[in-house]
């Protein structure tokens, strides 16, 4: 029950957008605008014309019986809510995609189809294989829609604005910028990937892990038509230049007659529907390529076939799948007893798929034929077309005999027909399929027309009709469903020969993708490895090797080392010069120190002739710190470190010399800054203020201290806090109760106590 | 550290230092405005003088004298030390803006930044004293 | 005397920098102490260094006796030189802390330490 | 009224954690105290926020003395979104840290330890001031020192001896850099060094020092090639330090360095700028790369933080108002965005006691509410629509893409497919894989509240972020203005005739 009430909202918005109908065939847009982001130029503006019209239409009222199919299909399944939310949202999403009218608007709806359908491939989330064919599919998209977002920014950027009504006026310049062909790309990347094309079709097979009223509604109505939208919303912008025609129908050709070959060879149900939707995008994408008004009238009356047959084509195919638990075409058979309601939508759709009269999807087959025929490489145009077709008419012919008509092996179920709201969706979309075909004037005039006039942006009228008498068209027509139906009785023995070809292993994307993911896995893990291997010395070494290339190659490129001067203000001072001496002396010591004593003694040496120095230059308050916090330094290490082993060295020698070359040269990259400092420093600016006030003002006479407590006593806030915290630390790390020291090396705790 | 230091001599000298320390620290803290000195030097002569102390006489004996544990001192050194600096901020100077009061008998002027070394002080003492009776107990 | 302390801040810096890249959990301290006494001097050394008289003002004047010393340099390498007490004191003892714990002072055990767990 | 406002994230901080001190054994009051605390932080940022909006740049000037004699607190549009982030920060991961913290930190100074870092952070925001920045950085470093630390397990230990030299090296490559700003240029405070630095002959002397800042902050904010000890030590402390560390630490970092470069170091633009960009992709690319190779929660977290911090870095390396806007705009969410992957990675921590991907899973089924939390935060973190991380990516492509930056952008591009995937790497093991481990530890009713209060309402922050992108945007702009308006600053430093 609760189906049938969802599905109102859908519905509701079916009829609503079918309100739009009559002002849209009168060739009216509408509009409707959301500030959002003025800044940026950022609009939430929906733009109905006869283009988005059409596509909302297919989206809404093939949503309306999803919803009800899926409500029964999923009825056992505890997650059936999450399918209603997920596909309602994905309704959304995708009628924003093909509402919006702002180039970021329609990106952000772009996307959300790809994280819905993400989540709707999941669905069933405890098997791997769905994981890995969601995760696939985002990826995939989800890089193309990345792209995509680089292009519509450019988009944005060369044509002065995001609002796609005005960058039809914008399309002369556009075409003719130097960054029009990384546009097209990029677009084109966004589209192709969405809606699989070669060489990224694979993903679209790998989702049929998806419950299929999803696929259904995602992977053959409306998703992948995303893509096609794109590129026809695109056509007045972007198409008719050389590239256009090259890159479009280059790609679109050979997805459709590639996929339609790969569809026969399929087993299973769902994938042969999957290579055949791809097969059909490749068509839709080929006929965009083309680009001519005829073959954007058959763009547009195949689309609506297509979405028409196929979708009803997956829910026949749920059905059986449900019914029969099976979706093997060599295990299924003689359905059409069982479920002649089914078996009847079956024959409907396949019809169509098929071109057969009076379906739409006969109508399409004729146009399609017209339009490459006035190409002028028609013969090639066609050639494919026709070939497409005839592969295309076999696996129709297969749908309909393998599982309905043929005999049936050892099915996991025994099959009953299904209640009406899984039958309902399936008869009604054949049933209107037929009415297309039947009232094509009428179809042509309220649906087509606009359509074609909202790709093309020049409105003309159009006259559709069923028969065209005899024609070019109608014989190729017919050669094509002679030639499918022979290529259906020839299969079994053609397969052997098609898969001795090994074709589809050298086409198979999807064995790239998985060696890139392998290879990204590989590289990634590398690279953590090499960089992150966590010895704390060489992370040191690196960063001692950044901060001097850094800091000496700019010393040498951007100043000039020889405006250094050596003869300095203060001239040395024989005690001085001991006391150099003897700290470096004591540094040496250090170096090679091997017992703690000459560690200990060593700190004490440089420490005081640190603090010796600061007394020299005038500065007694340093120097009575310095020697304080030495001794407390030299007591602390004795207290805490005079019990560590010996000193060992425990590197080789080369890592040694490396090592004392790297530090080295540190070194002296310092001694040339602070003397290349010295000699161009600007005299202090606050060392008078300091001298003037400290005494009116800051009622001291040592300087220092005054600065210390007062000019800059904040510094000392934040000073005595950290060594507030230093403290604390210190605390906590002695007296944290630890029972680790049972667990250190037995061997070392013995060493310990020897000390 | 804890064993109590075998010089009878030593035991007596430090006996007799500490206090003279401790003093000395007091008056290189009040005379550090204007000569060298100030709170970090008055500091830590006061703990390396209670530092002897421990050597001399053990830790449990400073923790004894000083009454207080050294990480509340510096809690204590902390908030002396803020709260000075917060007193201009109440009469609507910035915050570590200086108040001083008049000349007063034998301590001269009083004035924040002196409170505010007073702080300084406790915290240097606590700090080291905490680091090293901590160290010394392991 | 600028050469002359040039080229021991350099020296420190080397021979710290060296000494931080040891395994040996001793030499890092002793590096650790080099570099912040290298730190310090550069401060003091780049602060325009004067033989000059303390910052002080004399008992009576109200200006320091020129040439006096920078007391700004001196008051930041004195809050540098605290600080970095703190954070030796911090250092050192985290140090011992591990040491007692991982049983070595070589620091390349502490990565096999750190990934056993 | 400014002089109190713009002091009291610093002093605040520092009087909680006094008296939390004082407090002692009683926990709760802690507590309370810290609460309160963070919220009054929160509170001053968010009013120094109206106010910079409304009268520009705020200054005081500590002890009353004129710059550039004293130290100077500045706060502008900048500084005052970081320190409101830094109080939002802090409030959530103390709510959260009353269900995930052990009662033995808690008793070892826990608290008293994140208000300090609370005060360190706050004060590297406002402060303007060279040194005072450095001392900053070290009150924030020893309390992250201590924090990472508490607890004294070997791994602990090990993992905080890396963090802690690898630091220790940083900031005394600061000091060095600082102390030598003051020798070439005479003077300390920010403003008055913007002015005096461009009189420096030679020229090439200030980006020589402008490297040794470049290196010491680019270690604190993790950049290549320099990061090594964030992804070694971030995924040791329990997940609330995680939690403010990742949020605020790194962040910290790339503040000083936005700060330096747009104030300080303008000299040499095309070199230093041209550097930043290399920077910044290497960063992001061998961030995610390492990402993409964990199979720990929060380490795969860990790493994202560093590539995160590439698209801060490109932001300011593309240096254009758009551009810096992004920078500023990417803070804010990252932030959040970050904050709630980490909160997500605790409850699921907290439920089944392991980080490790592989033997999680389940969590679909069972905490659907907690699962939608994540989603929304992890497609946010790939920079999915409609949620913030989308706007900050839109924003540097399209300042990249204006300023025919195309390597960066598409570098900063192909790094959000990586960050996708290693989302729903995460996704997939730990949410949609069948649990393996039945071992699950319930939550009580107050622990659910403490964890889901933070992790709630920084997810709906995220949400309304991107979908009402307009305010945050303004303010970005507004914040990228006035970092590129120097005078402005200068002027409120230091007055009209300095």
């Amino acid at each position: 029950m609760r189906k049938w009430l969802i599905a109102l909202l859908p519905l509701a918005l079916t009829f609503y957008f079918a309100s739009f109908i009559p002002a849209i065939a009168g060739g009216e847009t509408s509009t409707a605008t959301i500030e959002w982001i003025p800044s940026l130029d950022i609009q939430l503006s929906f733009y109905i014309d006869g283009l988005s019209l059409l596509m909302a239409l297919i989206i809404s009222g093939i949503g309306t019986l999803i919803i009800i199919y899926g409500g029964e299909y999923l009825a056992k399944d505890e997650r059936l809510p999450h399918f209603y939310i997920l596909t309602l949202l994905f309704m959304s999403a995708m009628l924003g995609v093909v509402l919006a009218r702002n180039l970021i608007a329609l990106f952000i709806f772009w996307e959300l189809t790809s994280i819905t359908s993400f989540l709707l491939i999941g669905f069933k989330h405890e098997y791997e294989k769905a994981r890995k064919a969601a995760l696939q599919a985002l990826l995939v998209t989800g890089s193309g829609g990345l792209a995509l977002l680089a292009g519509l920014v450019l988009l944005g950027l060369v044509g002065g604005s995001f609002d796609i009504p005005t960058l039809f006026q914008e399309a002369k310049s556009i075409q003719k910028d130097s960054l029009y062909l990384p546009i097209l790309v990029l677009v084109l990347a966004g589209a192709f990937t969405k809606s699989a094309q070669m060489p990224f079709h694979f993903w679209l097979p790998g989702a049929m892990e998806a419950p299929t009223p999803v696929s259904a509604y995602l992977h053959s109505a409306t998703m992948v038509k995303a893509g096609v939208y794109l590129l026809a919303r695109f056509t007045p912008i972007l198409g008719g230049t050389p590239e256009w025609h090259t890159l479009v129908i280059g790609f679109g050709s050979a997805t459709m007659l590639l996929a339609a070959y790969i569809a026969l060879q399929q087993t299973d149900l769902k994938r042969i529907l999957a290579f055949s939707t791809v097969s059909a995008l490749g068509t839709l994408v080929f006929l965009l390529g083309v680009g001519t008004p005829l073959a954007i009238k058959g763009a547009v009356i195949f689309l609506v076939s297509h979405s028409l047959y196929k979708g009803g084509l997956f829910l026949v195919a749920g059905s059986i799948d449900h019914e029969t638990g099976t979706r093997d075409v060599n295990l299924l058979g003689n359905l059409r007893q069982s479920m002649p309601f089914t078996f009847v939508g079956a024959i409907l759709a396949t019809g169509s798929m098929a071109g057969i009269p009076p379906l739409v999807g006969f109508i399409a087959k004729e146009v399609v034929y017209e339009a490459t025929l006035e190409e002028s490489a028609a013969l090639l145009l066609t050639g494919v077309a026709v070939l497409t077709n005839m592969l295309t008419v076999a696996a129709a012919v297969l749908l309909v005999i393998r599982p309905f008509i043929n005999k049936a092996g050892e099915l996991p179920k025994s099959p009953h027909e299904t209640p009406l709201s899984m039958w309902l969706g399936p008869i009604l979309l054949g049933i209107l399929g037929l009415a297309a075909g039947v009232f094509a004037p009428a179809f042509g005039a309220n649906f087509v027309e606009a359509a074609i006039n909202g790709i093309t942006q020049k409105p003309k009228t159009l006259h559709l009709a069923l028969w065209h008498g005899w024609n070019t068209m109608l014989m190729l027509s017919m050669i094509t469903v002679a030639g499918g139906v022979i290529i259906y009785i020839v299969l079994e023995n053609l397969l052997p020969l098609m898969h001795r070809l090994r074709f589809n292993d050298v086409l198979s994307p999807a064995t790239a993708y998985q060696k890139m993911l392998d290879g990204l896995l590989k590289v990634a893990d590398a690279q953590t490895r090499l960089l992150q291997h966590g010895y704390l010395r060489r992370y040191v070494l690196v960063i001692v090797i950044s901060t001097a290339s850094l800091v000496g190659y700019t010393l040498v490129t951007l100043t000039d080392l020889a405006s250094i001067q050596f003869e300095a203000s203060t001239s040395v001072r024989v005690y001085e010069g001991l006391l150099f001496f003897l700290i470096m002396v004591a540094i040496g010591v250090g170096i090679r120190a091997k017992s703690r004593i000459a560690a200990v003694a060593t700190l004490g040496v440089v420490g005081n002739g640190v603090a010796l120095i600061f007394l020299f230059y005038g500065a007694p308050d340093l120097a009575m710190t310095q020697f304080a916090v030495e001794t407390l330094t030299v007591l602390l290490f004795v207290l805490a470190v005079y019990r560590l082993p010996l000193i060992k060295e425990y590197s080789g020698k080369r890592v040694r010399i490396r090592d004392g070359l790297v530090a080295a040269s540190f070194g002296i990259i310092m001694t040339a800054l602070i003397l290349m400092v010295i000699s161009s420093a600007l005299p202090s600016n606050l060392t008078n203020f300091f001298a003037e006030y400290s005494l009116p003002k800051g009622k001291g006479r040592n300087i220092v201290n005054v600065i210390l407590v007062d000019f800059r006593g904040f510094d000392t806030l934040a000073e005595i806090t950290v060594l507030a915290v230093a403290a604390l630390g210190v605390y906590a790390l002695l007296k944290w109760p630890t029972n680790d020291e049972k667990h250190a090396n037995p061997t070392a705790t013995q060493e310990l106590d020897q000390l | 550290m804890n064993n109590k230091a075998q010089s009878l001599i030593l035991s007596t000298a430090i006996h007799y230092l500490v206090p003279l320390l401790l003093l000395f620290s007091v008056f290189l803290l009040m005379r550090g405005h204007n000569e060298p000195g100030g709170g970090f030097t008055g500091g830590l002569v006061a703990a390396v003088a209670f530092e002897l102390y421990a050597i001399s006489e053990g830790t449990p004996k400073v923790r004894q004298l000083l009454r207080i544990k050294p990480l509340e001192l510096i809690a204590i050194g902390l908030a002396i030390a803020v709260g000075s600096g917060m007193i201009g901020l109440f009469v609507g100077d910035p915050f570590m803006t200086s108040l001083w009061s008049g000349e007063l008998p034998l301590l001269g002027k009083i004035g924040t930044p002196v409170i505010f070394d007073v702080g300084v002080y406790l915290v240097v003492i606590g700090v080291v004293l905490t680091v090293m009776l901590a160290l010394a107990e392991e | 005397m600028e050469v002359l302390l040039a080229i021991l801040i350099g020296s420190l810096y080397a021979a710290g920098l060296y000494m931080v890249m040891r395994r040996s959990l001793v030499k890092m301290i002793i590096g650790l102490a080099f570099l912040s006494y290298a730190v310090n001097l550069t401060i003091f050394t780049v602060g325009q260094i004067t033989r000059g008289k303390p910052p002080l003002i004399p008992e009576g004047q109200a200006l320091p006796t020129e040439p006096f010393a920078d007391p700004l340099p001196q008051a930041l390498v004195l809050t540098a030189i605290v600080i970095g007490f703190g954070l030796q004191a911090f250092a050192i003892v985290l140090i011992k802390r591990t040491y007692q714990s991982v049983g070595s002072d070589d620091i390349d055990q502490l990565e096999k330490a750190a990934s056993h767990d | 009224m400014t002089d109190f406002l713009l002091v009291a994230p610093i002093i605040t901080p520092l009087i909680t954690a006094i008296l939390c001190f004082f407090a002692g054994e009683r926990i709760w009051l802690q507590r309370s105290i810290s609460l309160i605390g963070q919220a009054l932080i929160l509170l001053s940022g968010v009013l120094i926020l109206i106010q910079v909006e409304r009268d520009g740049i705020q200054v005081t000037q500590l002890g009353n003395w004129p710059a550039p004699f004293g130290i100077t607190l500045v706060a502008d549009l900048f500084s005052a979104i970081m320190v409101t982030l830094a109080g939002l920060m802090g409030l959530s991961v103390i709510i959260f840290s009353m269900a995930h913290i052990d009662s033995q930190r808690e008793r070892f100074g826990y608290y008293p330890l994140i208000n300090v870092l609370l005060m360190g952070v706050c004060g590297a925001f406002l402060t303007g001031d060279m040194f005072n920045l450095y001392v900053w950085f070290e009150v924030l470093l020893i309390s992250s020192f201590v924090l990472l630390a508490l607890g004294g397990e070997q791994r602990q230990l090990s993992g905080a001896l890396k963090y802690v030299t690898l630091n220790i090296i940083a900031s005394m490559l600061f000091l060095t850099a600082a102390g030598i700003l003051y020798g070439l240029a005479g003077t300390l405070n920010m403003a008055d060094l913007s002015q005096r630095l461009p009189d420096i002959e030679p020229s090439g002397l200030t980006t020589v020092v402008a490297m040794l800042f470049l290196v010491a902050f680019g270690i604190k904010a993790g950049l290549f090639p320099l990061f090594f000890w964030l992804p070694d030590s971030y995924h040791i402390p329990p997940v609330p330090i995680t939690t403010i560390f990742s949020a605020l630490l790194t962040k910290v970092g790339v503040y000083a360095l936005v700060r330096s470069f747009t104030l300080l170091f303008v000299q040499e633009n095309e070199y230093t700028h041209t550097l930043l960009l290399i920077i910044a992709a290497l960063t992001m690319i061998t961030g995610v790369l390492g990402a993409v190779a964990q199979m720990e929660f929060r380490r795969l977290l860990s790493f994202h933080i560093i590539s995160q911090i590439g698209y801060l870095l490109m932001g300011l390396a593309i240096y254009t108002p758009l551009a810096l806007a992004g920078t500023v705009f990417f803070m804010i969410h990252v932030i959040l965005t970050k904050s709630a992957l980490f909160l997500v990675s605790g409850i699921v921590y907290k439920l089944h006691g392991t980080y490790d991907l592989k033997k999680l899973g389940g969590f679909y089924r069972s905490h659907v509410w907690l699962s939608i939390l994540f989603l929304l935060a992890a497609f946010s973190l790939a920079g999915l629509p409609p949620l913030s991380g989308f706007w900050a990516k839109f924003l540097l492509v399209q300042a990249g893409l204006e300023d025919k930056e195309y390597g960066i952008v598409a570098v900063a591009l192909f790094v959000s497919v990586l960050t996708l995937f290693s989302m729903t790497k995460i996704w997939s093991e730990v949410f949609w894989k069948p649990a393996t481990i039945t071992t699950t530890q319930p939550l009580t009713r107050s622990e659910w509240v403490a964890s889901l209060v933070p992790l709630v309402s920084v997810v709906v922050l995220i949400t309304a972020i991107g979908l009402g992108a307009e305010p945050m945007f303004r303010l970005s702009q507004d914040a990228a203005d006035q970092l590129f308006d120097r005078s402005a600053y200068i002027t409120a430093v230091l007055g009209d005739n300095p």
